[in-house]
């Protein structure tokens, strides 16, 4: 049996699958389906200081090979995440990364110095494509409040701290860079992409927020092409996210140079994808004689 | 949410698919599990195509399930491309399919139902119709659609022995009018507030009607929606609809697919 | 019969189908297969001052609902586009939109220079896509830059001058509004998205240039909400770009506010898609009792 | 590039499909205008789905014309999602044909042909077969795959009266070799340079070796090669092939679709 195990900073997952924030609950609803400790890790939908209603419906719509939605964070809150949902989370075997969101650096520490009180949690994701509102722009465009979120955090926890970049940017390797320069111990990549889409007879916006994310496998190129070039930028691991649907897509992104990938719109299609993607994963390094996944990461040949 | 409540998924084999009209589809599933135990207002997701297009799986109302057989039945009227796609598949064929999904109606001390389906809302009430003791329940059926080729399974409803009204939008079949028209007759002549209920399911601005009615002639009712999904088991929260009670910082919203499809009256802002 | 036809600064279109630059060669080669004086306009092939002989192979991988290229920006050069191209394009009733594209806005303005000698040219579209040598970034993420690249062209050629811009970028308003405020007669949107694919069996880029643009259906969305961003930012005719391949496609642009389209890689899927568009639209015009194509434009209801 | 060539597409009806072993089929088009005017060597672009996926067509050989009957012919192996499409259509359905497209042999003052065709490049030389007045020409046929199953159409070229050569990299057929080791050996046996041609098709790899092979013969050679497309038509840049002969500063490529698909035997970097 190959090694499936993989390092992300001092966070050793079981194998390099894990559920994207925002696709997967709070790992409970899935629980009903299959047994998520098969998976490598579960990445929470994004939680906020306050309970946030999310956005207006309609807040979903197909799209070529993807779909636009504009949820808005809808999440339970920090005091309702732990009471509720941390629970059952903590009695997993799997890894758990909470996924967080603010408003401000503050929001931001408030967040982890709740969570750094329990049991439970084996590191943080921070969703840095919320606007700031202050400055009204996604922290996760601008490389110094990347770079000063990752070091403050990283100041109130030891556990992993992995920034969540947005691919709506000029130059992914300037934050990516930044956010290493701060201490981050890992880069996940990539957030949805800005998009729209028109329902022609109404005249209306198909979402009710006008413009939301799109993902899926519409998507994999660019997030394929933003690993690449984080990849040649930084040193710290990378968690690939985007449209990943197959073993196939899974290796494309391992090859490229990620140590792990995200699965989420394809929850949706599948829920059981990422249990069936692990399972060929295996015999993929099986029948290719590799001793661990691990060999597989970076290994993509441009000469 | 129940999270203990069982769910499956699996491949399905088609085993009959009959065309009810020319836009409207009746198949015949193999899902032993999910016959067992799905209840009326339940719903399946069905992934009709291995392909990234449609992406999606849709959400489709249980119709009727045989669990001796361990079959499922839905009904289904072509609107674009997945609906398009499933009516092509031949017997034989496979498609994946997730369920039991949402809740079910509650007819707890309830002896008098006022039944009112429109469109491709019809499957419920006729499922709902299959379980339960007919003779044990005073029934007024109403039934509306566009046209009279919507009007599914008006053959199998009329062999009913219930009270039962049918309109169109186009006076195809039975009265030319809105079905709530008759429904707001039928609540007019009176009916015993504590033990009656209206069941309805249709599309939105239906709903929106039956809800106003029931409000007005002070009876209970439970309302089962529509709305757009992707996952149908709660971890998208993409299939929302507003709550009534909102507070004054933030509107409050519920996931039809796992908190719904079926709502109490008053619950939600149609 | 509705009016079909769209201005674009002071360019009259027939009507508001266009075929997009790199995706109908010089206009010859489809004329094939149909009448190219149908459509509203043709777009060239970027012409650059040298002949460029384009990247190496391969420099197609197709992916979902897309496609990447790396071609490079292939062409014959501003002297064979002149004698070898030209005559054919002058020959036409349609208009003629020629893309440019230098590395300095010297290159820029000795392209324009050459082009104004000559007749059968009704404006300029400049791709701002390509990489300015001296500071190594495209020119269409630099607000200055491309302002100042559109206000020294405008100073060269009275014809319309439309910069069409990237994609790859933080904020395409900024942009928008650069070119509008340095005199742009309208603003085509959008070029490729940078993607990226792996042959999992040899574990190399599918593409011999490693990276390359993503077109299509699958960039249809994030298309839209560039129009609809660009939009709400300037008030010259936007040209809408990206994905489209049927009426219902033109008509999400249209009402979000763009004046006219370009088909790009439907081109390559059906060579006919344009013709068979447009006569969609004509039928749809009609069907709707609209008087001009023009109501349509900018037709979106927010609320 | 000829402008004036004339070029047709159009929804063409599958007349007549037939599995020729696992994954090689052949499938007949009703396509008047194109089979009037195609030439040996000249391929067609097939969409073989109106869907996204995939979005692209398809380039295949065309294997054959019946002018009178007004089809085309064309034969394929399933390599992924395209041709596996295309193996699942059913006589009377239809799919989108692009063609003629590409250049053609050129057989002019040639009298001694060596035909050296591999897998999916065995169609255009069986094309050029049918056209020309065999018993003018003097010709050798080499024919290679990996399997006997990869040899399309063996038992029509074993029904030629033309001397042949069959090879399979596993032995299942023919002779246990490389196709060019058998050209080989008849290119030891000597020929009159001056009539002489070696016409080819297949993979790059064997392309290379047999322009190695006309090089060191000093034999003229016409070779066919493969490359991705997008469009077909010349307008997207994308089949490049590198030519010889480039400059300093710059490689130059050629344009497979129009300037090729054929080329002369010095004219490319294989
Ligand atoms: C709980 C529930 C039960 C349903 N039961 C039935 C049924 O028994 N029979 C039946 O014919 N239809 C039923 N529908 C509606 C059915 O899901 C849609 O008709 C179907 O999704 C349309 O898919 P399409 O690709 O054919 O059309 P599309 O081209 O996708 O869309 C056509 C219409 O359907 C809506 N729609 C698209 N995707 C979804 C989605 N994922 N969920 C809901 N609506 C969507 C669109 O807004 C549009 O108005 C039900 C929907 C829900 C939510
Ligand atoms: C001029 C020409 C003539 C051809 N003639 C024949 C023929 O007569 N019979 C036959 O079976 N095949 C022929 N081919 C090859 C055929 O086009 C490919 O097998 C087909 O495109 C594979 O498509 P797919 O979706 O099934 O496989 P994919 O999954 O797309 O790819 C399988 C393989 O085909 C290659 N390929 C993919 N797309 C293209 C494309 N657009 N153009 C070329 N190669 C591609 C890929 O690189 C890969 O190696 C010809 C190709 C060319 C260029
Ligand atoms: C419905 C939906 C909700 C999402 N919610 C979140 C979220 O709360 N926080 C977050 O960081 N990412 C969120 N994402 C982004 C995903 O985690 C992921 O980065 C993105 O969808 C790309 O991956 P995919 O193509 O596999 O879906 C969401 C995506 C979708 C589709
Ligand atoms: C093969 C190919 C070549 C292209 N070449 C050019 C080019 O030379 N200049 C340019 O401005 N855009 C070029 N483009 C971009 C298109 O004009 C268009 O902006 C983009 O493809 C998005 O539209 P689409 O999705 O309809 O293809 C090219 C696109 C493709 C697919
Ligand atoms: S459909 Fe995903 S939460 Fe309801
Ligand atoms: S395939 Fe487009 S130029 Fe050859």
């Amino acid at each position: 049996m190959s090694d499936l195990s993989v390092n992300i900073g001092d966070l050793r997952l079981a194998n390099p699958i894990l559920a994207a924030s925002g696709t997967f609950g709070y790992g409970s609803e899935v629980a009903r389906l299959y047994d998520v400790n098969i998976l490598g890790g579960i990445v929470t939908k994004t939680i906020t200081r306050a309970q946030r209603p999310g956005n207006p419906p309609d807040r979903l719509a197909e799209t070529p090979s993807g779909i636009l939605n504009s949820i808005g964070l809808a999440n339970v809150g920090i005091d309702n995440f732990i009471s509720d949902k941390l629970p059952f989370l903590r009695s997993l075997s799997t890894s758990v990364i909470v996924n967080i969101a603010g408003e401000s650096i503050d929001d931001f520490l408030f967040l982890i110095d709740r969570l750094e009180e329990h049991q439970g949690i084996d590191g943080y994701e921070l969703n840095l494509s919320c606007p700031n509102v202050a400055g009204g722009l996604d922290f996760g465009i601008d490389p110094k409040l990347a770079g000063k979120i990752v070091k403050e955090t990283k100041k109130r926890s030891k556990k992993c701290i992995i920034p969540k970049l947005t691919p709506n940017i000029t130059d992914i390797a300037v934050i990516a860079k930044a956010v290493e320069d701060n201490g981050a111990d890992a880069i996940s990549l990539i957030n949805t992409i800005v998009g729209m889409s028109v329902n022609v007879s109404t005249k209306r916006p198909k979402l009710g927020e006008i413009m939301g994310g799109l993902s899926g496998p519409a998507i994999r190129p660019v997030a394929l092409a933003m690993v690449y070039k984080a990849r040649k930028a930084v040193k710290i691991p990378l968690i690939g996210i985007g449209g990943i649907s197959s073993v196939n897509d899974v290796l494309e992104f391992l090859i490229t140079g990620a140590s792990a990938v995200q699965i989420g719109t394809f929850n949706f299609v599948n829920p059981k994808a990422p249990i069936e993607i692990l399972k060929e994963l295996e015999q993929y390094l099986e029948t290719n004689n590799f001793t661990s996944v691990k060999e597989l990461s970076g290994s993509l040949i441009t000469r | 949410m129940n999270v203990s409540h069982p769910l499956f998924q699996r491949s399905c084999t088609l085993l009959k698919s009959t065309q009810l009209s020319s836009k409207t589809y009746q198949q015949e599933y193999v899902f032993p599990e999910l016959a067992k135990i799905s209840k009326p207002g339940q719903f399946v997701q069905i992934r009709v195509s291995a392909e990234y297009s449609p992406l999606l799986p849709r959400p489709f109302s249980i119709l009727n399930v045989n669990a001796n057989q361990g079959t499922l039945t839905v009904l289904f009227k072509i609107f674009g491309e997945a609906t398009e796609i499933l009516s092509r598949k031949l017997e034989g064929e496979t498609v994946e399919i997730l369920g039991p999904l949402g809740n079910t109606f509650e007819l707890n001390r309830i002896k008098k139902l006022f039944l009112v389906a429109g469109g491709v809302g019809i499957p419920p009430i006729y499922y709902l119709l299959q379980t339960i003791d007919m003779p044990r329940y005073d029934i007024s059926l109403f039934l509306g659609a566009a046209t009279k080729d919507d009007l599914f399974l008006r053959e199998e409803f009329n062999n009913m022995d219930i009270e039962k009204s049918f309109s169109t939008d186009d006076g195809s079949y039975g009265t030319k009018t809105l079905i709530t028209v008759p429904l707001e007759d039928a609540l007019k002549r009176g009916f015993s507030s504590s033990k009656a209920c209206i069941l309805s399911c249709g599309p939105m601005p239906m709903l929106a009607e039956v809800q106003r009615l029931a409000q007005k002639y002070k009876v209970e009712a439970q309302l089962s929606v529509e709305t757009i999904m992707a996952c149908g088991i709660g971890i998208c929260q993409g299939c929302v609809v507003p709550l009534h009670g909102n507070t004054k910082d933030a509107k409050k919203y519920t996931l039809v697919c796992v908190d719904g499809p079926i709502y109490s009256r008053d619950e939600l802002i149609l």
